[in-house]
């Protein structure tokens, strides 16, 4: 090593933070927990935020629903209609649910939780236990929905190319007007805006 | 163009009387051993949309890049993006663990990355869902919530290379998972590649310690990428065979199309511009005569090589003024100075980098992505000035 | 090379036992609509030497450069220099009157200069007195103390030429006197071809507006001349045949040497460097190893294009690596990385520009200049570093 | 003019604020003021800090004295030893002081003070009075003691020439250290300085 600094990272040490879980299952802790069993937790610790059937409640994420539906307009994505790894859901809700007191779940509990998310999800039965054994076989509705960015020889191709700079367009239409949506912070809107017709209807888009 | 205001009909008061600024004493210097912005200026600020998110600890502000000049973001007023909060971290509290396929796993404590070499870059910071709400079309009205996900600093820090060869990375890791300390983790997997090409290990923006809001001790800065991959209070640093298909990975930060297929691993931020004045937040208070359009333009494969802005909606453009040759993956400041004829117009702005990439309009985006994007809209903003002088945010054909 | 610490004894706490910050919610968007640096970094701050002058008011204090890097100074820590306080001025009361030697005597507002084209540049500002201390020898320990008055911001404003201009300047003016509307007024007289050349009627710093004790709303930019020059809050620009010898062009800012003449006109800032880390404010909390050197050159001349490094008190020299292309008149950023062995080291750097400057020692300078300078000292510095890692400011045979 | 902004100044406006006296006496205004009542209206207004005799009092500026020492080691330098032209004193007096009061002085009053620190420089007899017709001749000590600039000839060719990279010196020793003065803030002084003996005698310089 070039430089030595640094320390050696003890076993203990790697284990505590190396935490991920892999599409494959790489990473998953021994453990198990069911559907009901999950329920009973989710309703303690998660529903607030997630509603009960973990269909979201209001501005908070929904984690169940949606499915066959990312073709139409406005697609509700969730753990189970957009999700290609059931991996994702064990990871994340280990480190970082519940929203608060993140870190505090054990193994089991987080086993018991993603089966109950999965059966909201209609993926599982009332019965089903989630066990390190059977992650793997979970099949995800959208697993095959991710394609690598192609932007390179999608778009691309079409955006380098020589700009036009004169008669670019035979007329210009104003099309939507954010004034008539009406949804700028207050504090921060321009002093003085003209009074004028809204063109289109136009509605706030999902979250950042 | 416009003829000079009249001569004032009797002497200006600011001028002929007394005033107290040039009579009396100012603050001394130690009144503010760091200072703010003169209260005048309180309207500069970040701002977020409180119905965007579901509480504002998970949430997005905004720079107020209509009333900013220049390419440097002051940090103060630098956007801010968190998944569960801006955390307090202190450097003794501080470690940062390499693991995975290496050598030796390391754990560095702050003072340690301070031992090794350092490297001083300029580069913008965009988040991917910047100007997403436009998806939709013309929703909010001003150039910082439109387009204020983005800032730009000079970054002191460790390239991440040094860092991967310290522990001794084998080979075979084709790509490093990086996570933060705070409780979201914000996991994200970048390709070997680009860890060994670009990316930081910053400690310091703008010359000074990062700020608690954005990653203070340290953060990493992946140039030209989505600033989601920008991992705050970096924690640990896992060389591995396959990606970790992280939550930010896959249920956000992808990008579904019309066919409801869904692109992933779109790291790269397209070329974009927008006018940041005239602007709906900086309406023209003069009359007709001269008139500064300005605005930025960056491009997250490489340098802005030109920018062009049209004053009739698209129809015609003219080549502005960059203010500086453009460099990788920074903000790049342009400038038209026109005679403006009193009359309404349609601005827009349209960057171009040196991979002879063209920013697209909204439309032209559409067409390939179809309507449900949430992220990378960098389409061509138009913005619609009034006679009055007063701006909005409007989509044209 | 010092060998890598010792695996811990045991598992560190701080990573095998759950943290708040990594449990808990940190804060919100809505937290800090304009942010200040963390807690833990209240050193880095603005410090005067109240010995120095009789009051605050019209004094100096030191940007923490021992504590910066890269080279932009955040304005919330760069340096102030009043001669009656940091006055209040807001945008609406703001005049600018350019009269003498032209065709028309103009006002100004201050939205009437946002109406003029702008430019945008980096460049430093040093205090003529900067290291001024130091003549009499070693005197504070601190890099800031001693090479403080000076920062480096990207400035946005309209060139002075084009308000000469407007006003239409007579051929025959060779001056430009110019003063602010603080009561000191701080006018000073400048050449022609200096105002006609890369003087800035600047607005913006670092991309929002000026600080209020750095001249809110407008303040003159004068590349690479002293400090005093750069007059705040602006409040006119008179050409003129001949300087006006104002009181801070004769009792101020001139140069006594041994013989008893002063020397006038003194605008230049010579070529200068320092290394910030290690210095006095900033021990080495480390063992022998890797140690990183860092500091900053500058020269009013030109660019910087070379800085070495002495570890033995001038001796001996290495060229250090700059972290970018030097540019004009801005600060540029240097670094060597060496292998500490843990003995004591006299730590120098010597700045070369792109006329071929090259930094003088302090000897050099005061054989030419005698003992009475007050300004213009940019003689090389000297750092003794102990093997506990403490650093002192000293002076060398 | 290219771009037609602003509006043109009016007279009185230029008069308030072109108020520059240059060496010539350009910009001087009407009037006079004498000596002695100088020293009343100087008493009153400024020896609360500049001292009843214009010597200075702690660390505000001396206006008098110093003369003929301007080649000695640490010359006091004041209106009287230092300033080359009179029309600085006119002019910074006029618009500057009193210190928190500024602007306030009419035209004959600061002729008065001007005339008093003559006095108090010895430069002017007790009954002298100084007004706009007189000024041109007052002889101020040091008016030929200023040059130039000459750095571009004076230390350029000295300084741009090739640097020395090895044994550039015989031997280094430490001639002076900034600890044996001790006169840095000491707040923010380092945390731990090594204990060492004094090397050299150092002294505080004048302000910046
Ligand atoms: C106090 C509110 C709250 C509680 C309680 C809570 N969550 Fe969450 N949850 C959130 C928020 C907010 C997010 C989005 C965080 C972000 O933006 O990164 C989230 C995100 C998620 C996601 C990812 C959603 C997506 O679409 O990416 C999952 C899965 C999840 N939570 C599961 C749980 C589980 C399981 C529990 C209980 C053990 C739980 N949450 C408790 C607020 C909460
Ligand atoms: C409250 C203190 C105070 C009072 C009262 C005061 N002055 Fe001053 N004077 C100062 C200070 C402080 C400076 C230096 C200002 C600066 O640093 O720019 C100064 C500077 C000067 C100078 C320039 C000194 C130099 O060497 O450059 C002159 C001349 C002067 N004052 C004259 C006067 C006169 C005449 C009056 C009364 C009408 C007066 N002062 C009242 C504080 C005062
Ligand atoms: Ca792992
Ligand atoms: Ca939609
Ligand atoms: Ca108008
Ligand atoms: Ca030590
Ligand atoms: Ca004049
Ligand atoms: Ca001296
Ligand atoms: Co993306
Ligand atoms: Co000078």
């Amino acid at each position: 090593a070039p430089f030595g600094l640094g320390r050696a990272a003890l076993p203990e040490e790697i284990a505590a933070w190396d935490v991920d879980v892999l599409p494959d299952g790489r990473g998953l802790p021994e453990g198990q927990g069911n559907v009901l069993t999950g329920e009973a937790i989710f309703t303690d610790k998660c529903a607030a935020c997630h509603g009960d059937f973990a269909e979201g409640r209001g501005n908070w994420p929904a984690l169940a629903g949606g499915q066959d539906m990312l073709a139409d307009a406005d697609p509700v994505k969730t753990v189970g209609s957009y999700w290609p790894h059931l991996s994702t859901s064990f990871d994340y809700i280990r480190r970082s649910m519940p929203y608060g007191d993140a870190g505090t779940l054990t193994a089991d509990e987080v086993y018991a939780l993603v089966a109950y998310i999965l059966y909201s999800n209609d993926l599982v039965a009332e019965e089903f236990t989630l066990s390190k054994n059977n992650f793997a076989a979970v099949q995800m509705p959208n697993a095959d929905g991710f394609l690598r960015d192609d932007r390179d020889t999608m778009e691309l191709p079409r955006w380098q190319v020589a700009p036009c700079m004169e008669d670019c367009k035979e007329s210009v239409n104003v099309t939507m007007r954010a004034l008539s949506l009406d949804v700028t912070p207050k504090d921060a809107a321009p002093a003085t805006v003209p009074q004028q017709t809204p063109v289109a209807n136009v509605e706030p888009a999902s979250e950042p | 163009m416009a003829a000079r205001s009249a001569a004032a009909q009797s002497p200006d008061p600011l001028i002929v009387e007394p005033q107290p600024w040039a009579q009396g004493l100012g603050d001394g210097v130690d009144v503010t051993p760091y200072g703010l912005p003169i209260r005048f200026e309180q309207d500069v600020v970040r701002r977020n949309v409180p119905w965007l998110t579901a509480d504002t600890i998970s949430s997005i502000n905004f720079t107020p890049i209509h009333a900013l000049d220049g390419t440097i973001t002051p940090q103060g007023c630098a956007f801010e993006r968190h998944h569960s909060g801006a955390i307090e971290l202190s450097k003794q509290d501080y470690r940062l663990m390499v693991n995975g396929l290496v050598d030796r796993p390391l754990v560095f404590t702050y003072a340690d990355l301070e031992r090794f070499p350092r490297e001083n870059h300029v580069y913008f910071c965009e988040c991917a869902a910047n100007s997403g709400m436009e998806w939709a079309g013309a929703q909010l009205n001003g150039a910082q919530f439109t387009h204020g996900m983005i800032h730009n600093m000079e970054y002191t820090g460790v390239p991440l290379r040094l860092l991967l060869e310290e522990a001794g990375y084998d080979p075979a890791g084709k790509w490093v998972y990086v996570e933060g300390a705070d409780a979201s983790s914000n996991g994200r997997s970048i390709p070997m590649d680009k860890a060994l090409d670009d990316v930081l290990v910053a400690f310091k923006a703008n010359g000074e310690a990062l700020r608690k809001e954005h990653g203070y001790p340290v953060r990493l800065v992946v140039p030209g990428w989505e600033g989601n991959l920008w991992v705050k209070w970096l924690r640990r640093i896992e060389v591995t065979d396959a990606p970790v298909e992280s939550r930010e990975e896959t249920s956000k930060y992808t990008d579904t199309l019309a066919d409801g297929s869904s692109r992933k691993w779109t790291w790269a931020m397209d070329a974009k511009s927008v006018i940041t004045a005239p602007s709906p937040q900086s309406p023209v208070p003069h009359e007709a005569g001269p008139l500064v359009i300005t605005g930025l333009a960056w491009s997250g494969r490489g340098a802005i090589t030109r920018v062009d802005v049209s004053t009739d909606g698209g129809a015609s453009w003219q080549t502005a003024r960059l203010a500086q040759k453009g460099t990788p993956m920074a903000l790049s400041r342009f400038y038209l100075d026109v005679q403006w004829d009193g009359t309404e117009m349609l601005l827009q702005s349209r960057a171009m980098d040196d991979t002879g990439y063209v920013q697209p309009t909204k439309t032209q985006l559409r067409a390939v992505r179809g309507l449900n994007s949430v992220y990378h809209n960098n389409g061509i903003q138009t913005w619609w000035l009034h006679a009055d002088g007063s701006v909005e945010n409007v989509e044209v054909s």
